[in-house]
C-alpha cells in the first residue's frame, strides 16, 4: 500500500504545475485549464484522504468539485468568448483598461 | 424630558427651515431658535440640581436616562441631565445661535434656508454633546458637529474654504478617534466593575481605583496612555498648542456667523470634555503630570498671544487670541481647585460670549468694508461709531478689563492656579503675562483699524451697520457686561458643581 | 446723621458713573437732549460727588471710631480653603481726603471743559463728558475700594478710561498711538500688580486693607511670630512679603509713571489738556501713589521694599526733572514734572514719610491741576500752539491766567510759602532725617534734593517763556480770550495751590512750637492700624538729626529752598528777557540725550517693536512652518504613499496572480515559523 | 403557535430566491423576448423583500435560538444565518429594484435577474453552511452568477475586463480554498465544522493543517476582497454595472464574512487552534495582518483616485478591513462583542455602501460621467439624490448621525476591548483618511460650482427608490441600532458563546 503522505506529495506537485501555469501562461484557455489542475490536486488529497480516514467523506466532496469546476469552465469559456470579442485576442494581460 | 424637547425642537426647526424658501429662511431661523432660548432661559430658571454629574451624591436637573442599546454584555444608555458645568453652556450655546443666526443676515446671501438648517443643526448637535452623560451619545453628538461645521465652512466660506473645511474635519476626526478608543480602553479596563459607557459609572468607577489590565497593558500605563490619548483628542479641539493650527484657518475661511458658533461654543466643546472626563475621571494622572499639563497651558497662552501679535488679518488676531484664551482655561483644569476649575468654566462660558462678540464685530467690519487686513483700513470709527464702540468694549473685554465676564473668568483662574500645585505659581505668573500681549495686539489692531484718518484700500462705502447687525453686538456686549458684575448669574451653580472635584486634589488656594 | 453720610458713600462714586451713563445713552439715542454735550450733568454729578465727600470726611472726623468700612460678597468661595470676594468701602481719613481732592480737581475740571472743550467747537462731547465721567467714578471707587482686588478692579477701568480720553482725538494719528502707549505700558505694570494681588488672595485669603482680618495685619502677625501664614518658592515670609509689596508696586510704578515705566506720560499729552489735568492731579497717576499709601501697614514692614521705593522715587524725581529743562511744549514740561514730583511722593513714602509724601500728594493735586488748566487756558488762548518758543508775553493779556499759573509755579518749584514748598520739604526731611542711618536713603535724598533745582529752573523758564518777554508770533500778539468757566477753576485752585500748603507746617511748627501739623492729625484720627502713628511704629527707620532737631529741620528747609531759588533764579535770569535764547547748546552733548529722554523710548519702543514684534513674527513663521507644516505634511505624505501604493494594482491580471500566490506563499512561511510547524 | 413550520422551512430565504430565479427563467422560456421589465423586476424585488420579510419574521420569532440542524448538520440555521440573510435579501431587493432603471436598454432581462436571485441564494446559503463542503459549493453557487453578471455588459470592454479579472482571481482562489479544504480533511477526517475542531489535538500534521487553514482564509479573503486576494475587486467593482457593483461590495463580501465567521469560529476555534494545538496555528495573527493591510491599502488608495465609482471600489475593500477587525481580535474569551460589532457594520454597510453604488448608477444613468470633476455642483441640479448620497459618503466615513458611526465605532471599541488598541488606531488612522476621500464627493456635490452643462431629463423612479430606502435605513440605523446590535450580539454569542 502506498503511504498517504505520498498523495500528499503528489498532490502539491500538481497544484504547483497548476500554480506556476498560472503564473506564467497569457493565454486565458491555459489559464483555466491550469486552475482545473489546481482543483483536481485537491481531488487526489480527497479521495486519497477518504481512504486513509475510512469515510466516503471526501469521495462525495470530490464529486461536487468535478461539478463545480464544469460550472465554472461554463462561465470561463462565456468570459473567454466575450473577451475575444472585445479585445481580439484571449490573452489576458491585454484588458489592462483599468488599473491604479 | 427638557432637554429632549429642547434638542427636539431645535432639530425640527432646522428640518423647517432647510424646507422654507431662501428669502425668509434667515427670519423663520431667528425667530425659531428663539424657541430654544426661551427653553433654555426656562430651565435655568427652574434649574434644580447639586453635585458633579459624574460623581457620586449629586442631583440632576432635567435628567433621563433611559435604555438605548442594550444587548451583550454592554449597555449604551440614553443619558442625559444637566449640572451646574453644563447649564451655563447650554445656555450660551442657545442664545450665541440665536445671535450668529441674526448675524448671518446681511453675509449669507446665496442657499440660505440651507445654511440656516445646518446652523440649527450645529446647534441642536452642541446642546447635545453639552448635556449627554452616556459615553456613547455623548459621542454621537460630538462627531455630529463636525458634518454641519464642514458644510458651514466649505459652502460659505472665503476662498480657501475647501483645504480650511476638510482639514478642520480630518483633524478634528483624528482626535476623535484618538479619544475614542482612550475612553473605551479604559472602560474595558474597569472588566465586570462596569458594563455600561455611563460616565457616571466609568468616573466612579475609575475614582475608586477599579481600573484593571487590559489585555497585556498594565492598569497603570493604561491609565495614562488613555489620559495621553483622550488629552489629545480634546486638545485638538480646544485647541492647545501644538494642536492649534487648524483653527486659524478654519476661522479665517469661515463665514462671520460660523466663526462666532466656532469660536463661541466649539471650542468650548473640547474643555468641556477635557473636565468632564480627563480631569473628573483620572485625577491622579493629571495632578502627577500637572507642571507638564500646566507647561501647555502657558506655552498656548503665551505663544497663541505671539502669533495673534504677528497677525495682520483681524480674523486671524482674534483666532489666534482664542488660543491664547483657552490656555487660560486648562491652567484652571489642572488647579483642582474650586475657583480653578470654577474658573475655567466660567471662561468657557465668558469667552464663548466675548470671542463671539469680536468676530461677530469683525464681521460687521468686513460686511462693509469687505476687507480684513489691517492694513488696509483705518479710522473706521468716523463712519461706524456704534460697531467701533462696541468693537472696542469687546476688545477690553478680551483682554480682562475688570467687570467684563472675561475678568472675572480669568481672575477666577489665576486665584485658583496660584499656589495649587509644586511650581504652579511660576506657571501662574507666567500665564498671566498673557493679559499684557493680549493688550498689545488688541490696542495696536484697533489703534490702526478703528482710529487715526478715514482711509480704506476697497472701493466699497463705508456706511453705519444695520439695526440687525448692530443689536446682536450690543446684546453681546450687554451680557458680558452683566456676567462680569454679577458671576454670580453662573458662577454659584458651577462652583457647586466643581466642588466635588476639588478636594481630590487637597491642597491648593 | 454720620450714618446716612457713610451709607451714602456708594453714591459718590455712583454720581459720575450716572452722568457716564447719560452722556453715553443720550449722546447715542438723543444727543439734542443732552445740555452742554453732558457737560452739566457731569457737572451736577462730580459736584454732588464733592459735598458728600465733604461731608464723609466730616463724619469720619466726627465718628467714633473714625472709619467706615462696609463690604458686600461678590463671590463666594466654595470649599474648605476657599475665600470670598468683597466688594466694599473704606473711608477713613486717607480715603475721605482723597475722595474730596478728587471731586474737587474733577468738579473744576468739568467745570473748565465747558470753556475748553464746548466753547471750542469740538465734536464728540457726549463721548468726552462720558469718559470724564467713568473715569471719575472708577477713581472714586478706587480710593474708597477697602480690598486690594477691587482696587485692582477699579484701578483697570482707570486705566481704560485714560485710553479712551487720551485717545479722544481719533482722527489723528498722534492721540491714538498715545493712548495704546499709555495702556499698554500701565498694563505691564499691572500686570505685576494682578500677579501680587493674586499673591497675597493665596498667602493671606483675604485682600482687606483694614480690621483685623486685612493682610497688613495678618503680615504683621506673621512676621511677629504670632501667626502663620502660607508662602511660596520656598521663602520665608519676610522675603515673600517683600516679593508681594514689589509685585504690587509695579502696578504703582505703571500707574505713577516712575522709572522706568514712565515713558507713558509725556505721550499722553495728547490727550484734551482738561484731561491731562485730571489724569496728573487727581485720577490716574495719584492713583498708584495713594495705594502706596492706601496699604502702607504692609509696605512699612519691608525695609528693602521700602528702600527701593524710596530710591526709584528719588531717582524718578531727579531723572524727569532734568529732561523737563530743555522741553519746548508747555505740556511736556509739566508732564516731566508731574512724573517727577510724583517721584517725590515715593520718595517720601518709601524713606518713611507716609504724611509728608500724603500731603504732597494733596498739595500736588492742587498745584499741578492748576499749571494744566492754567496751560489749557493759555493753548485755548494760543489756538491750540504748545510750543512755548511762540508764546511770550502773555501776562498782560490773560492777568488772571497769568496769577494763578504763577501760583502754582511757585507751588511746583516750592517757594516759601506756597503749598508746595510745605509738603516738599517735608518729604526730602523725611528723607534726610531717615537717610542719616541708611546710605541708600541717603542718596535717594541726595537725588531729591538736587532736582528741587532743576525743578525750580524748569517752572521759571516755563513761566517766563510764555508770560514774559515779547510774544514771539501774531497768536501771541493776539491771543483768543478765554470765559468765566475757564477762569473760575484757575482761582479755586490757584488760591488753594498758594494755602493748601499750611495744613501742614512742619518747620513753622517746629520753630514756633505751636500745633500747625493738621494734615498730621487727620492722618492719626482713624483706627489704630491705619494711623501714621501706627505705620511709624511699624517702620524700620531710626532717626538721625544734624545737631539738634530743629536745626535739621531748619537746614532741610534752607537748603531745598536754596536750591529751588538758584533755579528759579538762574531760569529767570536766563529767559525772562525780551527775546530769550534757548541756551541748550551749552549743555553739549547732554542736549541730545535729554532732547531724547535718555532714549527710554527708543529702548521701550525697540522692546516693543524691535524685539517682541520680530519675535512674534518669528513664531508665526515657525507655526506656518513647522508646526502647520508638520500636520500638512502628514497629509501629503498620506496622499503622495496613497498614490504609489495603487501602482501595485497594475491592470494585468497575471501580475495580480502573482502577488496573491506570493503574499500567500509570505504569509505561509511566517505564521508557519511562528509556530513552530516545520 | 399551534403550527409548527416544518425544519426545511428554515431555508426559506434560500428557498425563496430559488424559487425567484426558477420563475424567472419560466417567464423567459414561456415569453423570450418579453419587453415586460416591470413583470421581472417586480418578481425579483417580490421575491427578495418575501426574503428579507421571512428572514426577519423568523428572527423575531426567535426561530434561530435554538440553532436548526438540516441535512446531517451540514446545514444550520441559527440566528446567525437568519441575520445575515436579512442582509443580502435586504441588498438583493435595493439592487434589484435599482436595476428595473439601470438596465432598461438590456437584452437579457429575465437572465439578469435570475442570477441576480441565484447568486443571492448562494450567498443566503453561505452563513448556514456546517461543513466544508458546503462551504465550498454555496461559495461556488454565490461566485459563478457573480462572474457572468459583472460581465454581463458583452458589448461593454469594462464590463467584460471587470468579469475577467473576476473571473480568473476567483478560479485560482476557489482552487486555493478547494486545496485548504482538501488538507483540512486530510487531518481531520470530516468536512464537519464542529469534528474540524477536533483535528487541533492531531500530532504531527500540524503544518499540513496550518496550510490548510491559511488556504481556506485565502478563500474568504477572495471573497471579502481583503488584501492580498483583493485584486479582482477595484476593476470588478469599477467595471461592472453599477448595481451589481453595490451587490457585489455589500451582499457578496457580508456573505464571505459571514461563512468566515462561522468556519473560523467553529471549524478552527481560537481556543483549541491557536493557543493549545501541538503546534500553534496562529490565525488571528495571520488576520490580523490581512486586516492592516487591507485597510490601510483600500484606504490609501481610495484617498488618490480619480474617478468616483473606483474610489468606492477601494473603500469597500477598506471597509474589508474594518470587519476583518471581527475575526482579528478574537482572543478565545469574551468574543461576542467585537464578532457581533463586526455583524452589525456589515449589515449597516450592506444599506450605505449599496446607496453610494446605486448613487453611481444613478449618475452613470444619466451619463455625468466619472470623475470627481463631472460631480461638480451636482447638487443644484439633483438636491435630493445628493442628500442622500452625503448621506452614504458621511456614514461610511463614521459620522453621526448615521448608521455607520454606531457601527463602526462599536468594532473599533471591540478592538480595544479585546486588548487589540493597535487595531483599533490603525482603523482610526485609515478612518481619518477616509473621511478626506469621502468628503471630497460631498464637495464636489455641495461646494464646488458646476463645471459643465448637463441636462437631468428624467428621475428614475426605480434608482429613486432604491436610494431613498437605502438613505433612509442608513439614517434611521443610529437611533434605531439598538434592534441591530441585539440581533448581531445574538448571532455573535451563536458563534462564539
Amino acid at each position: 500500500m502506498v503511504p498517504v503522505q505520498y498523495y500528499l506529495l503528489v498532490s502539491a506537485a500538481v497544484f504547483c504545475i497548476g500554480v506556476f501555469g498560472i503564473l506564467t501562461r497569457r493565454n486565458a484557455l491555459v489559464f483555466l485549464m491550469s486552475v482545473e489542475l489546481m482543483l483536481n490536486a485537491a481531488n487526489i488529497n480527497l479521495v486519497a484522504f477518504s481512504r486513509f480516514h475510512g469515510n466516503l467523506t471526501g469521495q462525495m466532496f470530490s464529486l461536487f468539485t468535478l461539478a463545480v469546476a464544469a460550472a465554472e469552465v461554463a462561465i470561463g469559456i462565456g468570459i473567454i468568448l466575450v473577451l475575444y470579442r472585445n479585445f481580439a485576442d484571449v490573452d489576458v494581460t491585454n484588458a489592462t483598461t483599468m488599473r491604479w | 424630558m427638557w432637554i429632549e424637547a429642547l434638542i427636539a425642537v431645535t432639530l425640527a426647526s432646522a428640518g423647517a427651515v432647510f424646507l422654507s424658501p431662501n428669502k425668509v429662511a434667515g427670519k423663520i431661523a431667528f425667530v425659531l431658535s428663539l424657541l430654544p432660548v426661551g427653553g433654555s432661559l426656562w430651565m435655568y430658571s427652574t434649574y434644580e440640581a447639586s453635585g458633579n454629574a459624574l460623581l457620586e451624591g449629586s442631583t440632576l436637573a432635567f435628567e433621563t436616562n433611559a435604555d438605548w442599546i442594550v444587548a451583550g454584555p454592554y449597555s449604551l444608555n440614553w443619558h442625559v441631565g444637566l449640572d451646574g458645568i453644563s447649564m451655563p453652556l447650554i445656555a450660551l450655546t442657545t442664545v450665541l445661535t440665536s445671535l450668529a443666526l441674526l448675524a448671518s443676515w446681511t453675509p449669507i446671501d446665496e442657499r440660505q434656508s440651507q445654511f440656516y438648517g445646518l446652523m440649527l443643526f450645529l446647534e441642536a448637535s452642541l446642546l447635545g454633546v453639552f448635556s449627554a452623560l452616556d459615553f456613547f451619545v455623548w459621542f454621537v453628538f460630538w462627531e455630529m458637529v463636525l458634518v454641519p461645521m464642514y458644510v458651514l465652512i466649505g459652502v460659505w466660506g472665503g476662498p480657501r474654504r475647501k483645504y480650511a473645511a476638510i482639514k478642520m474635519f480630518v483633524y478634528t476626526n483624528i482626535a476623535s478617534l484618538a479619544l475614542f478608543i482612550g475612553f473605551t480602553a479604559l472602560v474595558f479596563g474597569l472588566g465586570d466593575a462596569v458594563n455600561t459607557f455611563d460616565m457616571a459609572a466609568v468616573a466612579q468607577a475609575l475614582r475608586a481605583g477599579e481600573l484593571g489590565a487590559l489585555g497585556p497593558i498594565g492598569a497603570g500605563t493604561l491609565k495614562l496612555v488613555a489620559f495621553v490619548a483622550m488629552f489629545v483628542g480634546f486638545a485638538v479641539k480646544v485647541p492647545v498648542v501644538p494642536f492649534h493650527t487648524w483653527l486659524p484657518d478654519a476661522h479665517v475661511e469661515a463665514p462671520t456667523p460660523v466663526s462666532i458658533m466656532l469660536a463661541g461654543v466649539l471650542l468650548k466643546m473640547g474643555t468641556y470634555a477635557l473636565l468632564r472626563f480627563n480631569f473628573t475621571m483620572l485625577p491622579d494622572i493629571a495632578q502627577q503630570n500637572a507642571q507638564l499639563i500646566a507647561l501647555f497651558a502657558v506655552i498656548s497662552v503665551i505663544y497663541g498671544a505671539m502669533l495673534a501679535l504677528a497677525q495682520t488679518d483681524l480674523k486671524r488676531i482674534v483666532a489666534y487670541s482664542s488660543v491664547s484664551s483657552m490656555g487660560y482655561v486648562i491652567l484652571g483644569l489642572v488647579a483642582y481647585t474650586v475657583y480653578g476649575m470654577g474658573g475655567a468654566t466660567f471662561q468657557m462660558v465668558a469667552h464663548g460670549l466675548i470671542s463671539g462678540l469680536m468676530f461677530m464685530a469683525v464681521g460687521v467690519i468686513y460686511n462693509t468694508t469687505h476687507t480684513r487686513m489691517v492694513s488696509d483700513m483705518s479710522g473706521l470709527a468716523s463712519k461706524m461709531p456704534i460697531t467701533v464702540a462696541v468693537f472696542v468694549a469687546g476688545a477690553f473685554g478680551y483682554m480682562g478689563l475688570p467687570l467684563m465676564a472675561g475678568f472675572a473668568a480669568e481672575l477666577f483662574i489665576f486665584l485658583g492656579a496660584f499656589g495649587a500645585f509644586e511650581g504652579s505659581v511660576l506657571f501662574t505668573a507666567a500665564a498671566m503675562f498673557g493679559i499684557v500681549i493680549v493688550a498689545g495686539y488688541l490696542l495696536l489692531a484697533m489703534q490702526r483699524t478703528l482710529f487715526g484718518p478715514f482711509e480704506i484700500e476697497t472701493d466699497y462705502e463705508v456706511s453705519p451697520a444695520a439695526f440687525h447687525d448692530v443689536a446682536p453686538l450690543v446684546v453681546l456686549i450687554l451680557l458680558v457686561v452683566l456676567l462680569g458684575v454679577d458671576p454670580n448669574i453662573f458662577f454659584e451653580m458651577i462652583q457647586n458643581a466643581v466642588d466635588p472635584l476639588a478636594p481630590a486634589a487637597g491642597g491648593g488656594v | 446723621m454720620a450714618a446716612l453720610s457713610f451709607e451714602l458713600a456708594p453714591v459718590i462714586a455712583a454720581l459720575p458713573f450716572v452722568s457716564f451713563l447719560i452722556a453715553l445713552l443720550a449722546g447715542a439715542f438723543a444727543p439734542r437732549l443732552l445740555p452742554k454735550g453732558g457737560a452739566i450733568p457731569g457737572i451736577a454729578a462730580t459736584a454732588g460727588s464733592l459735598l458728600l465727600s465733604a461731608w464723609a470726611a466730616l463724619a469720619v472726623w466726627n465718628s467714633s471710631e473714625g472709619v467706615y468700612h462696609e463690604s458686600i460678597t461678590w463671590v463666594a468661595g466654595v470649599g474648605d480653603a476657599a475665600f470670598d470676594l468683597h466688594f466694599g468701602i473704606l473711608l477713613d481719613p486717607l480715603s475721605t481726603m482723597m475722595l474730596v481732592i478728587v471731586s474737587l480737581v474733577a468738579v473744576l475740571v468739568h467745570v473748565f471743559s465747558l470753556g475748553y472743550m464746548n466753547d471750542e467747537g469740538e465734536t464728540g462731547l457726549p463721548r468726552y463728558y462720558a469718559g470724564l465721567g467713568l473715569f471719575t467714578a472708577s477713581m472714586l471707587s478706587f480710593v474708597f475700594a477697602s480690598n486690594l482686588l477691587m482696587a485692582f478692579m477699579f484701578f483697570e477701568l482707570v486705566g481704560l478710561c485714560s485710553w479712551l480720553l487720551i485717545g479722544f482725538h481719533f482722527r489723528e494719528p498722534g492721540p491714538p498711538s498715545a493712548a495704546k502707549k499709555a495702556f499698554l505700558v500701565t498694563r505691564f505694570g499691572d500686570y505685576f500688580f494682578l500677579v501680587g494681588v493674586v499673591g497675597v488672595f493665596a498667602t493671606f485669603g483675604t485682600t482687606a486693607f483694614a480690621g483685623s482680618e486685612s493682610f497688613p495685619h495678618l503680615a504683621e502677625q506673621v512676621l511677629a511670630g504670632e501667626a502663620s501664614a502660607t508662602t511660596f518658592l520656598g521663602l520665608d515670609p519676610q522675603a515673600w512679603f517683600a516679593v508681594l509689596g514689589l509685585l504690587v508696586l509695579g502696578g504703582v510704578v505703571g500707574k505713577s509713571a516712575q522709572y522706568p515705566l514712565h515713558t507713558w506720560l509725556p505721550d499722553a499729552m495728547e490727550g484734551p489738556t482738561p484731561v491731562s489735568a485730571l489724569i496728573h492731579a487727581a485720577t490716574m497717576v495719584a492713583a498708584g501713589v495713594y495705594l502706596v499709601a492706601r496699604m502702607y501697614g504692609f509696605y512699612a514692614l519691608l525695609p528693602q521694599v521700602l528702600a527701593f521705593i524710596a530710591f526709584v522715587g528719588g531717582f524718578t524725581a531727579l531723572f524727569a526733572a532734568s529732561m523737563g529743562v530743555v522741553k519746548k511744549e508747555l505740556k511736556q514740561v509739566l508732564a516731566y514734572s508731574t512724573i517727577s514730583q510724583y517721584g517725590y511722593m515715593m520718595l517720601g513714602l518709601g524713606a518713611g514719610g507716609y504724611v509728608a509724601a500724603t500731603f504732597h500728594l494733596m498739595t500736588h493735586a492742587f498745584f499741578k491741576a492748576l499749571l494744566f488748566l492754567g496751560a489749557g487756558s493759555v493753548i485755548i488762548a494760543m489756538h491750540h500752539n504748545e510750543n512755548m518758543w511762540d508764546m511770550g508775553g502773555l501776562k498782560e493779556k490773560m492777568p488772571v491766567t497769568y496769577y494763578a499759573f504763577l501760583s502754582g509755579s511757585l507751588a511746583l518749584a516750592g517757594i516759601v510759602p506756597f503749598s508746595g514748598f510745605w509738603s516738599k520739604d517735608e518729604v526730602l526731611y523725611e528723607a534726610l532725617v531717615h537717610g542719616l542711618d541708611s546710605p541708600l536713603l541717603l542718596g535717594a535724598y541726595a537725588m531729591g534734593l538736587l532736582a528741587v533745582f532743576f525743578t525750580g529752573f524748569y517752572t521759571f523758564r516755563m513761566v517766563a517763556l510764555t508770560f514774559h518777554g515779547d510774544p514771539r508770533t501774531d497768536t501771541a500778539r493776539d491771543p483768543h480770550g478765554v470765559g468765566w468757566n475757564v477762569k473760575l477753576p484757575l482761582v479755586v485752585l490757584g488760591t488753594l495751590a498758594a494755602v493748601a500748603g499750611l495744613v501742614n507746617m512742619v518747620p513753622v511748627a517746629e520753630l514756633t512750637g505751636a500745633h500747625l501739623e493738621f494734615l498730621h492729625d487727620w492722618l492719626d484720627a482713624g483706627p489704630e492700624a491705619l494711623t501714621a502713628h501706627h505705620y511709624g511704629d511699624l517702620l524700620p527707620y531710626s532717626s538721625g538729626t544734624i545737631g539738634t532737631e530743629l536745626t535739621t529741620v531748619l537746614l532741610s528747609a534752607g537748603v531745598s529752598l536754596g536750591l529751588a531759588l538758584a533755579g528759579a533764579g538762574l531760569a529767570w535770569k536766563l529767559y525772562a528777557v525780551a527775546d530769550p535764547d534757548e541756551h541748550t547748546d551749552k549743555l553739549g552733548s547732554a542736549k541730545t540725550v535729554l532732547f531724547n529722554n535718555y532714549y527710554q523710548d527708543e529702548y521701550q519702543v525697540w522692546i516693543a517693536t524691535g524685539l517682541t514684534l520680530p519675535l512674534a513674527r518669528a513664531a508665526d513663521k515657525f507655526d506656518q512652518g513647522v508646526i502647520d507644516g508638520v500636520v500638512n505634511g502628514v497629509s501629503s505624505v498620506s496622499l503622495l504613499s496613497g498614490s504609489r501604493v495603487k501602482r501595485i494594482q497594475s491592470g494585468v491580471v497575471t501580475n495580480y496572480a502573482f502577488l496573491l500566490t506570493a503574499s500567500l506563499v509570505v504569509l505561509l512561511v511566517a505564521i508557519g515559523l511562528i509556530g513552530g510547524w516545520f | 403557535m399551534v403550527y409548527q413550520l416544518p425544519p426545511w422551512a428554515a431555508l426559506a430565504p434560500t428557498l425563496l430566491f430559488v424559487a425567484v430565479a426558477l420563475v424567472l427563467f419560466v417567464i423567459d422560456s414561456i415569453n423570450p423576448d418579453t419587453e415586460n421589465r416591470l413583470l421581472l423586476a417586480a418578481t425579483a424585488t417580490a421575491g427578495s423583500l418575501a426574503a428579507a420579510g421571512v428572514s426577519v419574521w423568523y428572527l423575531l420569532a426567535g426561530t434561530g435560538e435554538a440553532p436548526i440542524r438540516l441535512f446531517q448538520n451540514t446545514l444550520v440555521v441559527d440566528t446567525m444565518s437568519l441575520f445575515f440573510a436579512f442582509v443580502f435579501a435586504s441588498v438583493t431587493a435595493l439592487v434589484v429594484v435599482a436595476s428595473y432603471d439601470y438596465m432598461r436598454d438590456h437584452s437579457y432581462q429575465a437572465e439578469y435577474y435570475a442570477l441576480v436571485a441565484l447568486a443571492a441564494s448562494g450567498m443566503t446559503l453561505m452563513p448556514a453552511a456546517n461543513s466544508l463542503a458546503v462551504v465550498f459549493i454555496s461559495l461556488e453557487l454565490s461566485s459563478l452568477p457573480s462572474y457572468a453578471l459583472v460581465a454581463i455588459l458583452k458589448r461593454n470592454r469594462g464590463s467584460v475586463e471587470a468579469g475577467l479579472k473576476y473571473f480568473l482571481i476567483g478560479a485560482l482562489s476557489s482552487s486555493i480554498l478547494a486545496y485548504g479544504i482538501s488538507l483540512v480533511y486530510a487531518v481531520s477526517g470530516s468536512l464537519l465544522l464542529p469534528q474540524v475542531a477536533e483535528a487541533a489535538s492531531v500530532e504531527g500534521l500540524t503544518g499540513v493543517l496550518g496550510i490548510g487553514v491559511l488556504m481556506v482564509l485565502g478563500g474568504f479573503a477572495f471573497k471579502t476582497a481583503s488584501v492580498p486576494f483583493h485584486f479582482w475587486a477595484p476593476e470588478a467593482y469599477e467595471g461592472a454595472p453599477a448595481p451589481v457593483s453595490a451587490f457585489l461590495s455589500s451582499a457578496s463580501k457580508a456573505a464571505g464574512f459571514a461563512v468566515a465567521f462561522r468556519v473560523f469560529t467553529v471549524a478552527f476555534p481560537v481556543e483549541t487552534y491557536v493557543q493549545t494545538a501541538a503546534a500553534s496555528i496562529d490565525w488571528v495573527l495571520a488576520v490580523q495582518i490581512l486586516a492592516v493591510v487591507t485597510m490601510t491599502l483600500g484606504n490609501f488608495a481610495a484617498a488618490t483616485q480619480d474617478t468616483v465609482k473606483r474610489m468606492l471600489a477601494y473603500s469597500s475593500v477598506g471597509h474589508a478591513g474594518y470587519a476583518l477587525i471581527g475575526l482579528a481580535a478574537l482572543t478565545g474569551g469574551n468574543d461576542q462583542f467585537v464578532l457581533g460589532a463586526s455583524m452589525a457594520h456589515l449589515l449597516v454597510y450592506g444599506f450605505m455602501n449599496t446607496g453610494a453604488f446605486l448613487f453611481i448608477a444613478l449618475a452613470e444613468y444619466w451619463s455625468v460621467g466619472r470623475t470627481f470633476e463631472d460631480y461638480n455642483g451636482l447638487a443644484t441640479r439633483a438636491p435630493f439624490a445628493c442628500a442622500a448620497m452625503t448621506v452614504f459618503m458621511f456614514s461610511l466615513a463614521g459620522l453621526p448621525p448615521f448608521g455607520g458611526f454606531a457601527s463602526k465605532y462599536l468594532l473599533f471599541a471591540g478592538a480595544v476591548g479585546a486588548g487589540f488598541w493597535w487595531l483599533a488606531a490603525v482603523g482610526a488612522i485609515n478612518s481619518a483618511l477616509s473621511l478626506y476621500y469621502y468628503s471630497r464627493v460631498v464637495k464636489a456635490m455641495w461646494i464646488e460650482e458646476p463645471s459643465s452643462e448637463f441636462a437631468i431629463e428624467s428621475k428614475p423612479v426605480g434608482l429613486y427608490a432604491a436610494i431613498a430606502a437605502a438613505a433612509v435605513a442608513t439614517v434611521l440605523l443610529l437611533p434605531g441600532f439598538a434592534p441591530v446590535w441585539e440581533y448581531a450580539q445574538s448571532a455573535a454569542a451563536a458563534l462564539v458563546a
